[in-house]
């Protein structure tokens, strides 16, 4: 079934890939002013002995030059080990565990409202093109991109507040498995801020793709064959927009990622891009590195992800 | 001598008249080409008219006795938490914001056209160089590459637009990639090669004219994402840096006013979602004027 | 392999009537009261930890696990007589014997403890019985007592000391005991049915940590938390009037400051240094980035020391004329520029204030370039002293000493980033720390203070308030200057 | 005729313009595999002759097109223009050859820059080759093939698709080349001007004494034209000779199923018998049968056109055929 | 006579541009009857496909016919309400298109696309199958149940063309609509299609009309032609009749312009001057006056209809007999 040389290259191209990601935030980091010292101590840092500051050093392993330290965290990441916090000690590969779901869950389910919602309305307005509803949807979708997202998330956590009394629950976060009602009280609001953007693009493609497949030489035999617009609609044009849309909704899946730090911060949700927010300005290299590794990671998975679902939606890619 | 006449009588009819305005027309004939474009150049107004203090208010200016006052006759937009007037500050904001689009946007769309037509035309280890790059840049959070970049140049506008820059600097080059591998393969483009045309010309030329629509749109769609690029970073506290008003900054400033004074919020709100819609109507009116197959019928 | 962070224990949380939350913005950072540096860490562990002594809101010396304590005559030796009964939270019995084992471990070198150089004034310990501790110094120092009412001084149990588990399951013999830790989330503290000063009443005590302060807002307003830690004037100006919550303000010991960097250019003139101070206006600076909310104040903010804000300068601050005239005599009637770094990020007002500022210093031709900097760059340059002026939020004492004494005594640890060499100031903090005696005390902090504002190295603008939003079912809270969390013990 | 000077230097060969010898040229695909485009092909033109090129579509004619026009190199063989190796030119040396040599493509609307005024087009040929670029110059190349100089203020897209197609050819001149390369220069246009072209073509023969190679798939097309005709099939040539022996009396049974399934104008013909009309597809030339590549299709197939690969053997003089079953008996099996 | 089978009366049909509305067909007459091959021929532009397009009802979006009649046995079908009208299409009308590689549904397997159109009519699931099988067989694919289950991409064009043809007379239309459906193909392969077409025309007692711009096709297959030049038909006959005798001069340029068999070599061809006529830009008179040899003054100002002539209805003021030598274009032969 499936083509193993083409999955190999793409694994390979990842690993190359992620490679450099490690390299390059490796790299960044240390450009930045400011170390782990600074970043745990604050101005106390300032009060230090030179002992104490060489041992500190020592202790965080930055008195090493980079390349060293650099090849210790690559060997650690093979183990599974992904370093220590700085500001608490605890090991990262537990921090990204505990984060990692909330995030993945937030993007995810974002990406299906998103989607589902786009996809809805992009046909609608896409099937009748120039028409009333198609103005209005388009509109709609322009004012769903053009809100940033920090204002919409601010709106809604004051509107729910303000009109509802209602917070979302931020204690703990609690997983799907545990609790369903518990974990969308927690997860729903805030994706459905995330979901805005990502459907107005979805909506976009889809309009634009249903309306270009709609002029589509197979329509046209589809047509001919006196199958119902319905019928049209699904088999044919819905099914070949889907390329596109699956394309559109990879790429998009990365900025989600990137969107999660604005929102978990607003809703106050314990995930990676809040983990990663607070270690960048902590100077928490080690908690920086493994989370960018980790979403690297993520983003790269998805790309293999859509990548395969592509070949497996779209018979000409798949393998003979 | 020959055999045959020459063609003298007038050739067919002249569909469109060719030439400078050309692109500027046939934007104008799609309907949300037009809507974008005139909105544009309207905020393009006020914001020279930001740029070069041509107001009634400065926008720097503090007037602690008039803080935080509703729209009025003498403040249209009202003033902020330092009594400065918000129309002032927006339409200089809209420059400010502008100008870290623009300036970002550019960068990216000459380095990533470069990267990305070298990859598509010369392919082979060129491609495969500049490939792993961009996905490399792709694997980023892009708020964490900005992060970075700031971190690390400190704030500003200029840095701000580094940072921009840096993050859609990979979509440039996967946007021009992918037409100059079709059109580096194209006949006219062979039909060079075999008039003995040097690589030089026929890559500025002949490809880069023709991979332009897919980064003409890209640039006005990438000019609204910088925007609102633009204030998230100032949410984050990376910015643009004060009192220099840029949209982002004023908006994200204005959440700890908007309950008692509405207005800090909702004019530069109101004019980021105004910008970002009138370039993506923009991008949309490109889209179509240079989609050739507008051309083929008819 | 560390066992206090099981995130799976805990229950969602917000149903269960007897949790009390606390949101505030950031998370503890270490378990350690010695190490702590970050204030949500000492807000914590200080309501697990004891300490010999404890000050009380108003700045004034009170028991804690010492009921007594006597300063011999030479000021060379105090007394500590402890509290009887007292036990551990793990159920041993607490002894002199902590009390030695805490403060040896402060003093050792190895441990990087916090307190250390407050400390450094004590020879040795000694525990003559289970309940009396004798501290001998090398030099009387006045602000010892305060010193050690802090969480860095926390006393440690001495089993824990010598099995190296401190910092890994926080054990204490404060009010509430430790529960556990979700990094990044909250942290969960119990009741201490056996506390000395009678059993809190609630049961269970969470601190979350939501990032944003609109959130916590919001959150309050939906009544999700009993308490709400706000540090931002803009937030709470939003708070408005609600049923679920009420706004309480405190002013912190904290001040906001311009710091001027007096080693360098024009600012090593102290008349310029004068002049800026003059031309800013401090109640502008608190309207415009507090909206209004604290107190304009002179250096030292401790309650029990409270002098004029402005004595000792020559002019009212705000007399733009009279700034410009010094300047002008100074030599600098054109102004000049000075590179103004600002925090951005943890400290909310910092851009406002220094917006504010930099519009007032224009008007006598100063001009303030901002540079912002985040927490990690800013720090740096701080410390470094890599600027001309630093807009700041320094932490206060309710000892004068332990405020000033690290920046402007010689070899005092920050004396780098204070920007001025002044052996006055050195010789009046030292004079006041070596006598106990309150009234030559008062003198002396007075004069300490003028000294700061004939000097001005920095220009001292305002105390901010610290709010709390109190949900309406809570009763009994009230807020300290320093930030602790006390009367949680005895709220219900 | 005007006696033009030959570029690309001295012409030492005297009369052969285009020699190529057993050339091949393999893609490697990554779905495909290898595609056999070119096998040991050999042909050669004199100078001012046409060679046609006949086959169907994927046999490897634009492979032959771009070989000969240097726009790719082959595997192995060689390929001599004006008797020096364009396969192995560089540099200078390859500038000077490529003006000798020039290529007017299939789709004229895709061979010319949608952005670029005809007139530009031309003036930057003659340009970037530093020969006189005026407007006059760019006037006369219009004329040439017809069309009057204010052709030059057009854009492609304004022009029909015979008069693109001019261009394409006029473009093909500006640089004075001795051999023009047409790869199924009429395919694309309309019944009713492909007269135009061939006619334009005919008479640039004759007037400038080009030589040609003419590609097609249309064996009507190329025996009006062609001196020579080569068939192609799968990569390889089957049939090689003279214009009126391979398309009026052909031999190869493909190119006698070409001849029959081209349909004629003329409605009082009868359709071709059953037996003569090939059947299947043409197979793919990543994977070429054995033996002789048309055995499948191939109405006369025996056994050994299933093992054995028929050679490209002499039939009568300037006649060349690879075929077991039609040869002459007396040749045996051939090989 | 009774009613042809498919029979289309002065249809005209406009379509939306940006400059205003184009008419594109400009009064188009045709008919053809049962087990009959009716040629379209014209050049590129002239309104071929719109031609096929308006009679199936399958006009782009912004297209429409504005006037005239589509008969279908004596029912007009213009005016049928759309949900009347898609059961005549695929039922009643089968149409191939010219493009096989892209009249296909990329992402659906052969069979289905079979099927569907049947099932649309009411077939049921079985007997669709069972139709399927037996009608890609008839089109002389090999092995049509393993067959069904392949994708387009996984046939050479040639394949795709039949399972195209296939679709197209599943349901058993009594008209088949084929617009250049060998075009994209080569020559060998044309050959077969052409076979297959008059075969299954013979079986299914067919109506066909077959559009394309070759004449050697037509010569081949067709029974009558009808030669569309700027929207109209210019000419009409029987295809023997019109070979014979073409009575329009742009008729009588094309069959020229042809090179033959028995043509001198490398002799120049005649050919018919001037430029194809845009839509845009149609002259008041005759559209081909601009390029005809035959010229008259009239043509100039006054559109002719179809007239009746010997064998033939031409829209051409100029009877054959009064044609100067040359007859048509500028060139001879001579
Ligand atoms: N760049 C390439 N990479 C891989 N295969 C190629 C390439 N170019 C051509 N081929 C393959 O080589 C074979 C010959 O191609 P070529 O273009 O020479 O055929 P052709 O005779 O010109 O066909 P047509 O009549 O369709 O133009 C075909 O099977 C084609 O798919
Ligand atoms: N969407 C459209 N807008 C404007 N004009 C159009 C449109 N679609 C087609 N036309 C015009 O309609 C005319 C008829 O087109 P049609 O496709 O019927 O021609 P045809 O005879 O089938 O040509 P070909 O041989 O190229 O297939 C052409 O002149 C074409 O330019
Ligand atoms: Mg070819
Ligand atoms: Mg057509």
């Amino acid at each position: 079934m499936l083509n193993w040389r083409w999955l190999g290259s793409r694994l390979l191209g990842a690993l190359i890939t992620l490679l450099g990601v490690t390299v390059v935030v490796f790299v960044v980091l240390r450009t930045i002013p400011g170390n782990a010292i600074t970043a745990s101590l604050g101005i106390e840092s300032g009060t230090l002995t030179p002992a104490q500051r060489a041992s500190l050093e020592h202790f965080y392993g930055i008195d090493r030059p980079w390349f060293a330290q650099l090849w210790a965290w690559i060997s650690g990441v093979a183990h599974g080990d992904l370093g220590l916090s700085l500001t608490n000690g605890k090991s990262v590969t537990s921090l990204v565990a505990s984060s990692l779901p909330v995030t993945v869950e937030l993007a995810v389910l974002s990406a299906l409202i998103g989607t589902a919602l786009g996809v809805v309305l992009g046909v609608l307005a896409g099937s009748r093109p120039g028409r009333a509803s198609d103005s209005l949807t388009q509109g709609a979708s322009l004012v769903g991109l053009a809100i940033p997202e920090f204002v919409l998330g601010t709106a809604v956590v004051t509107l729910l507040a303000e009109a509802f009394h209602y917070f979302p629950d931020t204690g703990t976060f609690v997983p799907l498995t545990s609790s369903v009602s518990g974990n969308m009280s927690q997860i729903l609001y805030p994706s459905l801020v995330l979901a805005v953007a990502f459907a107005a693009n979805v909506m976009r493609t889809t309009r634009s793709e249903y309306v270009e497949m709609a002029e589509a030489d197979y329509v046209r035999t589809a047509r001919g064959k006196g199958l119902s617009p319905g019928r049209v609609r699904t088999s044919h044009i819905l099914r070949n927009a889907t390329i596109p849309i699956v394309t559109l909704t990879g790429i998009q899946f990365g900025y989600l990622l990137g969107g999660t730090v604005i929102i978990e911060q607003i809703f106050a949700l314990p995930g990676m891009g809040r983990l990663l927010f607070t270690a960048i300005s902590n100077r928490d290299y080690p908690v920086v590195q493994g989370t960018v590794l980790v979403i690297a990671v993520l983003f790269v998975l998805v790309n293999l992800l859509v990548d395969l679902l592509y070949r497996m939606i779209d018979p000409r890619t798949r393998a003979a | 001598m020959s055999v045959l006449p020459t063609v003298a009588e007038p050739i067919g009819s002249v569909p469109t008249a060719p030439g400078r305005s050309w692109l500027l027309a046939r934007i104008w004939q799609d309907r949300n080409g037009r809507i974008g474009l005139i909105v544009i150049l309207l905020l393009a107004v006020v914001a020279v008219l930001g740029a070069f203090g041509v107001l009634p208010h400065d926008p720097i200016a503090q007037h602690p006795a008039a803080r935080l006052q509703g729209p009025s006759s003498r403040y249209w937009f009202g003033t902020d938490q330092f009594g400065r007037d918000i129309a002032a500050r927006a339409a200089v904001g809209i420059w400010t914001s502008l100008r870290v689009a623009i300036v970002s946007v550019a960068a990216a769309a000459v380095i990533g056209s470069i990267l990305g037509i070298s990859a598509g035309f010369f392919r082979g280890w060129v491609d495969q160089v500049v490939s792993r790059f961009v996905d490399i840049l792709f694997a980023f959070p892009a708020i964490l590459l900005a992060l970075a970049v700031v971190s690390a140049l400190g704030s500003g506008w200029q840095n701000t637009a580094i940072a921009i820059a840096v993050v859609y600097t990979p979509i440039f080059a996967r946007v021009s990639r992918g037409p100059t591998l079709a059109v580096g393969t194209a006949e006219y483009i062979k039909a060079q090669r075999v008039l003995g045309t040097p690589l030089p010309r026929i890559l500025l030329r002949h490809v880069l004219p023709n991979v332009s629509a897919p980064i003409v749109v890209q640039v006005t769609l990438a000019l609204s994402w910088a925007i609102l690029t633009e204030s998230a970073l100032s949410f984050l506290g990376l910015g643009t840096r004060p009192p220099t008003p840029s949209l982002g900054l004023m908006v994200s400033d204005a959440r700890n006013t908007v309950a008692t004074a509405w207005w800090t919020l909702a004019f530069p709100a109101l004019a980021i979602v105004i910008a970002v819609i009138a370039l993506n109507l923009l991008g949309d009116g490109l889209r179509s004027a240079l989609d050739p197959r507008r051309d083929s019928r008819a | 392999g560390l066992a206090a962070c099981s995130p799976s224990g805990s229950k969602n949380s917000s149903s269960g009537t007897s949790t009390f939350v606390v949101a505030r913005t950031g998370d503890i950072d270490k378990l350690d009261p010695h190490l702590a540096t970050a204030f949500q860490t000492q807000q914590t562990l200080g309501l697990v930890y004891s300490t010999l002594v404890q000050t009380s809101s108003t700045g004034e010396i009170q028991p804690d696990l010492a009921t007594k304590w006597t300063t011999s005559s030479d000021g060379r030796t105090v007394d500590f007589t402890l509290r009887s009964g007292v036990t551990w939270q793990d159920g041993s019995p607490f002894t002199s014997g902590d009390v030695k084992a805490s403060i040896r471990r402060i003093l050792d070198q190895k441990t990087g403890a916090v307190a250390r150089s407050n400390l450094i004034a004590i020879k040795s310990v000694d525990t003559p019985d289970d309940a009396t501790v004798v501290l001998h110094l090398s030099q009387p120092s006045a602000s010892l007592l305060y010193s050690l009412a802090s969480v860095n001084s926390s006393i440690e149990s001495a089993k824990d000391i010598s099995a190296g588990t401190v910092g890994k399951k926080p054990n204490g013999t404060g009010a509430f005991a430790w529960n556990g830790w979700n990094p990044g989330q909250q942290v969960v503290l119990t009741g201490n049915p056996k506390y000395y000063g009678g059993a809190p009443k609630i049961k269970k005590l969470e601190f979350r940590v939501i990032p944003d302060e609109s959130s916590i807002l919001s959150g309050m307003k939906a009544g999700a938390f009993q308490l709400g830690l706000i540090s931002d004037p803009g937030v709470a100006h939003q708070a408005g009037k609600s049923d679920t919550y009420s706004l309480a303000k405190q002013p912190a010991l904290s001040y906001h400051v311009l710091m001027l960097n007096g080693r360098k250019g024009p600012l090593k003139n102290q008349q310029v240094r004068q002049a800026i101070s003059c031309a800013i206006d401090r109640n502008q600076v608190m309207q415009t980035a507090a909206y209004g909310d604290g107190a304009v104040t002179g250096p030292i903010t401790s309650p029990a020391f409270a002098y004029s804000a402005t004595d000792g300068l020559p002019c009212t601050p705000g007399d733009v004329a009279k700034a410009r005239s010094m300047l002008a005599a100074a030599g600098y009637a054109k102004g000049f520029t000075l590179t103004t770094i600002v925090e951005t990020g943890e400290y909310a007002t910092a851009g406002a204030e220094a917006q504010n500022i930099q519009s007032q210093l224009s008007k006598i031709g100063v001009t303030l370039q901002l540079k912002q900097l985040s927490t990690g760059p800013y720090v740096s340059a701080w410390l470094a002293a890599d600027y001309d002026a630093a807009v700041a939020l320094n932490g206060g004492s309710y000892d004068p000493f332990l405020m000033y004494g690290r920046y402007f005594t010689s070899g005092g640890s920050l004396a780098k980033p204070a920007g001025l060499d002044s052996s006055t100031l050195a010789d009046l903090l030292t004079q006041g720390n070596a006598t106990s005696d309150s009234g030559k005390r008062q003198e002396t902090f007075r004069n300490l203070q003028k000294e700061l504002l004939v000097e001005s190295p920095w220009v001292w603008t305002f105390r901010s308030d610290d709010y709390y939003l109190v949900g309406s079912g809570v009763h009994g809270f009230t807020p300290r200057p320093d930030e602790l969390l006390r009367s949680l013990t005895s709220v219900s | 005729m005007p006696d033009r000077p030959m570029p690309g230097g001295e012409d030492s060969s005297g009369e052969i313009a285009i020699e190529v010898r057993d050339v091949v040229k393999h893609y490697r695909t990554p779905g495909r595999g290898e595609v056999h485009a070119l096998d040991q092909v050999s042909v050669s033109v004199g100078r001012g002759q046409v060679l046609g090129v006949v086959g169907e579509s994927g046999c490897g004619k634009s492979t032959l097109a771009r070989l000969l026009t240097r726009l790719e190199r082959p595997d192995s063989g060689s390929v001599e223009i004006l008797g020096r190796r364009i396969d192995r030119a560089r540099g200078r040396e390859l500038r000077e050859l490529r003006r000798g040599i020039q290529l007017v493509f299939q789709d004229p609307y895709a061979s010319l820059d949608p952005r670029q005024r005809i007139g530009a087009a031309l003036a930057e040929v003659l340009t970037v080759h530093r020969l006189p670029s005026g407007t006059e110059r760019v006037g006369e190349l219009l004329e040439t093939v017809g069309l009057p100089a204010s052709t030059a203020g057009r854009y492609p897209h304004q022009l029909s698709g015979g008069q693109r197609q001019r261009i394409g050819i006029a473009r093909a001149l500006a640089v004075q080349p001795r051999i023009l390369v047409l790869d199924e220069p009429v395919s694309a246009l309309d019944v009713s001007v492909r007269a135009e072209i061939i006619n334009l073509l005919a008479r640039l023969r004759g007037e400038l004494g080009l030589a040609f190679v003419f590609i097609s798939h249309d064996l009507g097309m190329v025996r009006h034209l062609a001196d020579q005709i080569a068939v192609m099939y799968l990569g390889k040539i089957v049939e090689y000779g003279p214009w009126d022996v391979v398309s009026d009396t052909p031999t190869h049974p493909y190119t006698r199923a070409l001849q029959t399934a081209v349909p004629i104008a003329d409605p009082g013909l009868d359709a071709p018998p059953a037996d003569l009309v090939v059947t299947g597809e043409v197979p793919d030339a990543a994977d070429p049968p054995s033996g002789c590549r048309f055995h499948p299709r191939c109405p006369l197939a025996e056994d050994r056109c299933r093992t054995a690969e028929p050679l490209m053997l002499p039939e009568s003089g300037r006649h060349r055929l690879a075929c077991h079953v039609m040869r002459s008996e007396a040749d045996g099996t051939g090989g | 006579m009774s009613e042809p089978m498919l029979a289309v009366r002065g249809l005209h049909t406009s379509i939306r541009t940006p400059s205003g509305p184009l008419e594109i067909l400009r009064g188009v007459d045709l008919e053809v009857d049962r087990g009959e091959t009716l040629a379209v021929v014209g050049e590129s532009g002239s309104g071929k496909s719109f031609t096929a397009l308006s009679i199936a009802g399958l006009l782009p979006t912004g297209a429409a016919v504005t006037s005239g009649q589509v008969l279908l046995e004596g029912r007009d079908l213009v005016a049928l309400r759309e949900a009347e009208r898609r059961t005549v299409r695929g039922a009643e009308i089968g149409m191939v298109y010219q493009d096989p590689m892209t009249s296909l549904n990329p992402m659906m397997r052969i069979g289905k696309q079979v099927t569907e159109g049947l099932k649309a009519h009411g077939w049921s699931k079985e007997e669709a199958r069972d139709r399927a099988v037996t009608v890609l067989g008839e089109v002389g694919l090999p092995s049509p149940r393993a067959l069904m289950r392949l994708y387009p991409h996984q046939l050479s064009g040639g394949m795709r063309q039949r399972v195209l043809i296939a679709c197209a007379i599943a349901p058993r239309p009594k008209v088949l609509i084929a617009d250049e459906p060998t075009t994209a193909l080569d020559v060998t392969i044309q050959q077969q299609i052409l076979r297959l077409v008059s075969r299954l025309r013979d079986e299914y007692g067919l109506a066909v009309v077959w559009i394309t711009h070759d004449l050697g096709v037509v010569a081949r297959i067709a029974d009558r032609v009808a030669v569309v030049y700027a929207g109209r038909v210019t000419e009409l006959a029987r295809t023997r009749e019109l070979f014979a005798a073409p009575h329009h001069p742009y008729t009588d340029g094309l069959l020229r312009s042809l090179p033959t068999p028995g043509d001198p070599h490398q002799a120049p061809l005649p050919q018919i001057g001037g430029n194809p006529v845009a839509l845009s830009a149609l002259p008041p008179g005759c559209p081909f006056a601009p390029r005809c040899a035959q010229r008259q003054d009239r043509c100039d100002t006054e559109e002719p209809p179809l007239i009746d002539r010997t064998g033939s209805r031409a829209a051409c003021w100029v009877p054959r007999e009064e044609w100067r030598a040359p007859s048509a274009g500028v060139t001879t032969r001579a």
